[in-house]
């Protein structure tokens, strides 16, 4: 056996050649949005896979999220599974009856015969200087709608094994894909992908005793860091990546705060009916007499996404998450 | 070749790039709505379709009927009646082959009735059992569907799909001309003429969008003048005429099974029943103007033509009404029986797999329910 | 000074009495919607505005909810003070980019020039027996929207103060009116209407000293009846009645969780995501250390909502209050 | 009478109740694109307005081309260009009244420009500074809207409500060809019909949304084909040709004022940048393409109708050039100073009041600074 080397590559490769193998391995797998096909979709994750499909297999669609998303339904209904693409996060707000209405409960209506295997792509989240309408992070409303998985990625090697377990599934999947990490990069073998991860299971990024921070996405690399800068504090923080909103993985989360006594839940999303709100409490429910202090929340603030020039202040930082660990009584208890 | 790229491309017209376009002539609908019965293309018409027509139009009459009466009785949680529109509910169905799909609205549980689907299992939604009282994959009639205009694209994507798969399947979607004004009608057809998708969109114009009158849903000079929007012909119909209806759809599915697109087709009838048994059609209508269109029923003109033409004497018509009989009295025994419903359903098939947070609730309505708790009710 | 008897009314007959009164109070104050013009609305709550005001202040618009909000949108640019009637809660869904991406943000994006005042009326939540699409519970995605505040009425009262407070505000705000609260009556006098209430202040419905009840709208009177039934288990239960989402009344809220040391939070809505997961974290940040126990959440399952011959299952009901209440660690500490 | 009876009632078309509808023949578009420079039409013309409209198409190039130089100097987070589209930009700004309104969509600074707003403030948006850089009521420029198509609803409810109050005033909306097929242009054009409501359309038909050619966004005729499917006129105008855009727009703008309602335009025109400078148009348009149309640019038509009529010399062309480039040296030089913000603003202007919650974020974030911190940037 030849040792391959292992190359770096970007999460958007990563999720490229998830939705190639994808393709290749079903037939019935179809890629549609807007620009996926030709120009390989702004961020370029389709790229080539209308010159190797087709463009019957990878569609560029007319300019209507309703329209993708609910033809995407109908396809999905004569046993297609459609991986559609929204262009932003902001511009799947269109969809988003066909979402709530639709995808999110035709299995549920109709007793489990007409599953819908329907993968939804979202770019989410800022960080990349966009302007308004390019950065939200949508994920409380899709995590409100039972019928739903809601996925994200924060490794290349995630971002290939949960698309391609998103594709797998026979439930519909809001894939979320930060934005700010496309372009960051990671020891990944594309020759080589990992076998498929199943969804609903969290991971600990950084093991640490003192507390946990419990984060996602975009804010797994931040937390990260912040783990790292911690030391020189003298905290050992453990870092949880969720990987999985809905389903949530209780049982990783709640081992790790019983074994740390205290947490944060780090998002960008805005704080306020944000997800750290229904994260907080379940660990707060289960764990209560392990907490040392409450759950704490770093999340963005309870704002419309600002402006690119602002926008550094609004994300939660390593110096916002330190703070918050600060907060965590070490000192005595009240 | 792909499947996209069958069609002319649609070219910008200016200098200097003038290209001869799509001709939309032929797209706009007929000045009047397209009749059959009382006219010169009657006599064209095959009696025996007529005489299947008509014996489904008494059938949806009485079906009409007695699913209204089980409101009354509390057998349903409401009903809206298509009292008025058989014709448009019935041709709509006999029109597919069986390996078509019907996309109806939450009004046309008869035109899925009429393309086989059990009565008590299309009326399971409206009885508050549950969401679809009938596997979409046996009649391969979609769901009843309530936000309206939404089953549209879905029609859309699944003939295309279809098409993509090389079968030859038809899609026929119904839709309300309050449907018409919302924006997934317009994405659908939009998807539909672009992708040439094997779809024939029935607008059903019946007057009313529940108490908006279609002058102030839209100012065009007919619904089918909205094709030529979308590069597809538009038809205009005389909606209780079951012949026309049945003429015009059926050559709207030949026309999208030979791979020509899609077709809008406006059907002008009239809602003679309120728009559901709660609501009080008076405070919106005249009588005067119900009366009106009770003389265009689409029965009536239907039983007209069919004993002016000696095709139906008083034995037929009695034995049509007795075949509706029959069907009511079974719909109505069936109905007055107590549905027997699992609480624990409410867990099933939300996902493949019940999350691990669905099995913790399970588990706490298992064991609320052994301890003879209701919920809501103590 | 002569004393008026006052009568019992249904809320909404204040809901309409509270639109008749702002719009003869100020002619900018305009109604539109589906069927909200010659019907008097689905629920008649716009009943005999048209004819009082004319069809260009109470207009059936055509059926597109989308349009409805947009169209709105430009009408409040024009000055006006548009009452917006969706049917249901389901049929607000077309209209969520107008409402995310507009109505939410059009204050923030213009720097305060181009205010909004929209009130979004929508019928919410379960409990009248509807089919599928009529009883959903959708606060958790208003919530999540900064620049939008939500309100929700659970009295007669409240449902004529707020509603004429939420037309008056100068922001936009998403009013949510329990449907199964319509026809619930109240001695209020249409005859002198109270005083408009401020937006953003709960209210302690019944005092008790042994736990909170944190609820709002149709929950109100459950959890009323609740606390009823509690006294022969030996609690004194405090209802404290939201009636804001969006400002939160953290000093209410925590003042009576601080006396009691105990909550329970209640609501329809799903209880992964929902609103009581930012409630139950908010009251634990700010009161850990009055907490005997963890604030416990009882909500509707995770599930859309079902069929109504089975809603009676999914709906918290006294029962499923009064079996959180008794989790509430009265005994020992763990 | 409201305003909501005075139009004619859409009567439903069959028997028993036939009417007289309203003629579709006067909405439909011509078959070719409208044009003036180069024809007989071009006679007719006012001397003065192409002139200005020159000068102002001269200005528009310049912007645009600072514009794009300012994105490659970090200076602009991005800029969708409108390079070739100058015509309609400049257009649409001028056809309008002081009291009028414009909406335009993301692409159209120019048209903001134009009507009146400063450079440096339609380009704070893009700057990445604040998301709506000018008050939108001192020239009565809509916030360039970013999310396709959702400006149509505003115009129309801006319009009807300047129509309620007693005012005559009228919108102009602006969107692509992509923008037609989103939902809510179907809403906004429906709306506008049915409410009369004082609002021109201007679709600026460019042949992509971002990669996507026309005919894979629509299988129309034309786009203003669309317009018979509302009950209003559509137009079809060369987009390039100044003063034909010119014209057609003030016809749908007196056609409004005069409170004979909507109308929709569709100008049929190129961008010659890419879509915006992040982008990459080799990928999809071959630059054959490109180069025919940049024969039919909109400056080289008028140009060459005004000189050859002797209406424009070198001193006149110079004149224009010149007032473009003190435009572009201003703009550039305001552009190149950093803008001072405020870290606090971002609590500012969410709600009228701040919320309890925002006040405590502010306070944070208040300290943060205080300490020294920079968010993200630790
Ligand atoms: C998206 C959406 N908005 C509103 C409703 C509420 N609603 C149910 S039926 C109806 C009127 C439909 O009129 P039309 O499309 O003409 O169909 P008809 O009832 O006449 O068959 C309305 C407004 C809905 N079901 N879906
Ligand atoms: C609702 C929505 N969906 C997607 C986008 C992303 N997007 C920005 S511009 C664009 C193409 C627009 O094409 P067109 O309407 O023809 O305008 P043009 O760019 O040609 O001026 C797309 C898809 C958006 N801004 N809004
Ligand atoms: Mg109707
Ligand atoms: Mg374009």
């Amino acid at each position: 056996m030849t040792t391959v080397a292992v190359k770096p590559a970007t999460m958007a490769q990563a999720l490229t050649r998830a939705l190639r193998d994808a393709m290749a391995a079903d037939p019935a797998v179809h890629v549609l949005g807007e620009d996926v096909g030709t120009l390989g979709g702004v961020f370029r994750v389709t790229d080539g896979l209308a010159k190797e499909f087709g463009e019957d297999r990878c569609t560029d669609t007319p300019l209507a999220e309703a329209g993708i998303l609910g033809t995407a339904v109908g396809m999905a209904m004569y046993g297609l599974r459609p991986v559609v693409e929204m262009q932003f996060d902001a511009f799947a707000y269109p969809a988003f009856e066909q979402l709530i209405s639709h995808v999110a409960r035709m299995r549920n209506r109709t007793r489990g015969k007409m599953p819908l295997p329907i993968t939804v792509r979202v770019p989410y989240g800022g960080g990349i200087g966009g302007v308004e309408h390019h950065s939200d992070s949508s994920e409380a409303y899709y995590m409100a709608t039972p019928g739903l998985h809601v996925v994200t990625p924060a490794t290349v090697a995630d971002a290939y094994g949960l698309l391609r377990a998103a594709i797998a599934s026979d439930d519909p999947v809001v894939f979320l894909e930060p934005k700010r990490l496309y372009w960051s990069k990671d020891s990944w073998n594309p020759e080589q992908p990992q076998s498929v991860d199943p969804i609903g299971r969290a991971v600990v990024r950084r093991p640490g005793r003192s507390a946990t921070l419990i984060t996602y996405g975009p804010s797994v690399p931040v937390c990260l860091e912040a783990a790292e800068a911690a030391r020189a504090e003298g905290w050992d923080l453990e870092v949880v990546d969720l990987r999985s909103l809905v389903p949530f993985d209780d049982e990783t989360v709640c081992a790790s705060v019983r074994r740390t006594g205290r947490a944060v839940v780090v998002h960008e999303s805005g704080g306020f009916g944000g997800p750290g709100g229904e994260i907080a409490s379940r660990v707060t429910e289960r764990c209560f007499h392990h907490l040392e202090a409450p759950v704490l929340r770093v999340a963005g603030f309870d704002i419309p996404y600002p402006p690119p020039m602002l926008e550094r202040h609004h994300l939660p930082g390593v110096d916002r998450i330190l703070d918050a660990v600060a907060r965590l009584q070490w000192e005595a208890e009240s | 070749m792909t499947v996209m790229e069958q069609r002319g491309a649609y070219r910008p017209t200016p200098p200097p790039a003038w290209q001869p376009r799509t001709d939309p002539a032929p797209l706009l609908p007929d000045a009047e709505p397209y009749r059959v019965l009382g006219t010169e293309a009657a006599a064209k018409a095959d009696p025996e379709l007529l005489r299947t027509l008509y014996a489904q139009l008494i059938r949806g009459r009485r079906y009409n009927a007695q699913a209204t009466a089980l409101t009354k009785q509390g057998r349903l949680a409401v009903y809206p009646s298509s009292t008025g529109q058989e014709a448009c509910e019935v041709a709509a169905a006999l029109v597919l082959e069986e390996r078509d799909w019907l996309f109806p609205s939450y009004r046309d549980t008869l035109a899925a009735v009429a393309r086989g689907v059990d009565p008590v299992e299309a009326l399971t939604l409206l009885r508050g059992d549950w969401h679809t009282g009938y596997d979409p994959y046996e009649h391969r009639v979609a769901p009843l569907c309530t936000p309206l205009a939404t089953q549209l694209p879905h029609a859309v994507g699944l003939a295309h799909a279809a098409r993509l798969k090389g079968d030859d399947v038809v899609a026929l979607a119904m839709v309300g001309d309050g449907g018409t004004s919302e924006g997934d009608f317009h994405e659908a057809l939009n998807f539909a003429a672009v992708w040439q998708a094997p779809v024939v969109f029935l607008v059903q114009n019946n007057g009313f969008a529940i108490s908006v009158p279609l002058a102030k849903q839209t100012a065009a000079p007919t619904l089918a003048h909205k094709a030529v929007g979308y590069g597809m012909p538009g038809r205009l119909v005389d909606g209780n005429d079951a012949a026309a209806v049945h003429e015009v759809l059926t050559d709207a599915v030949r026309h999208a099974r030979a791979g020509g697109g899609p077709t809008l087709v406006e059907a002008v009838t009239y809602r003679l029943d309120a728009h559901t048994n709660a609501d009080d059609a008076t405070r919106y209508r005249t009588d005067d103007e119900v009366e009106t269109w009770r003389e265009h029923d689409p029965i009536a003109l239907l039983e007209r033509e069919l004993t002016d033409r000696g095709l139906l004497d008083e034995a037929g018509i009695q034995s049509a009404r007795d075949a509706a009989e029959a069907m009511a009295a079974d719909l109505r025994a069936r109905m007055n029986q107590d549905p027997v419903l699992d609480p624990m359903d409410l867990f099933a098939d939300v996902y493949a797999e019940p999350t691990p947070q669905l099995r913790e609730q399970q588990a706490q309505l298992r064991a609320e329910l052994a301890a003879g708790q209701e919920g809501a009710h103590r």
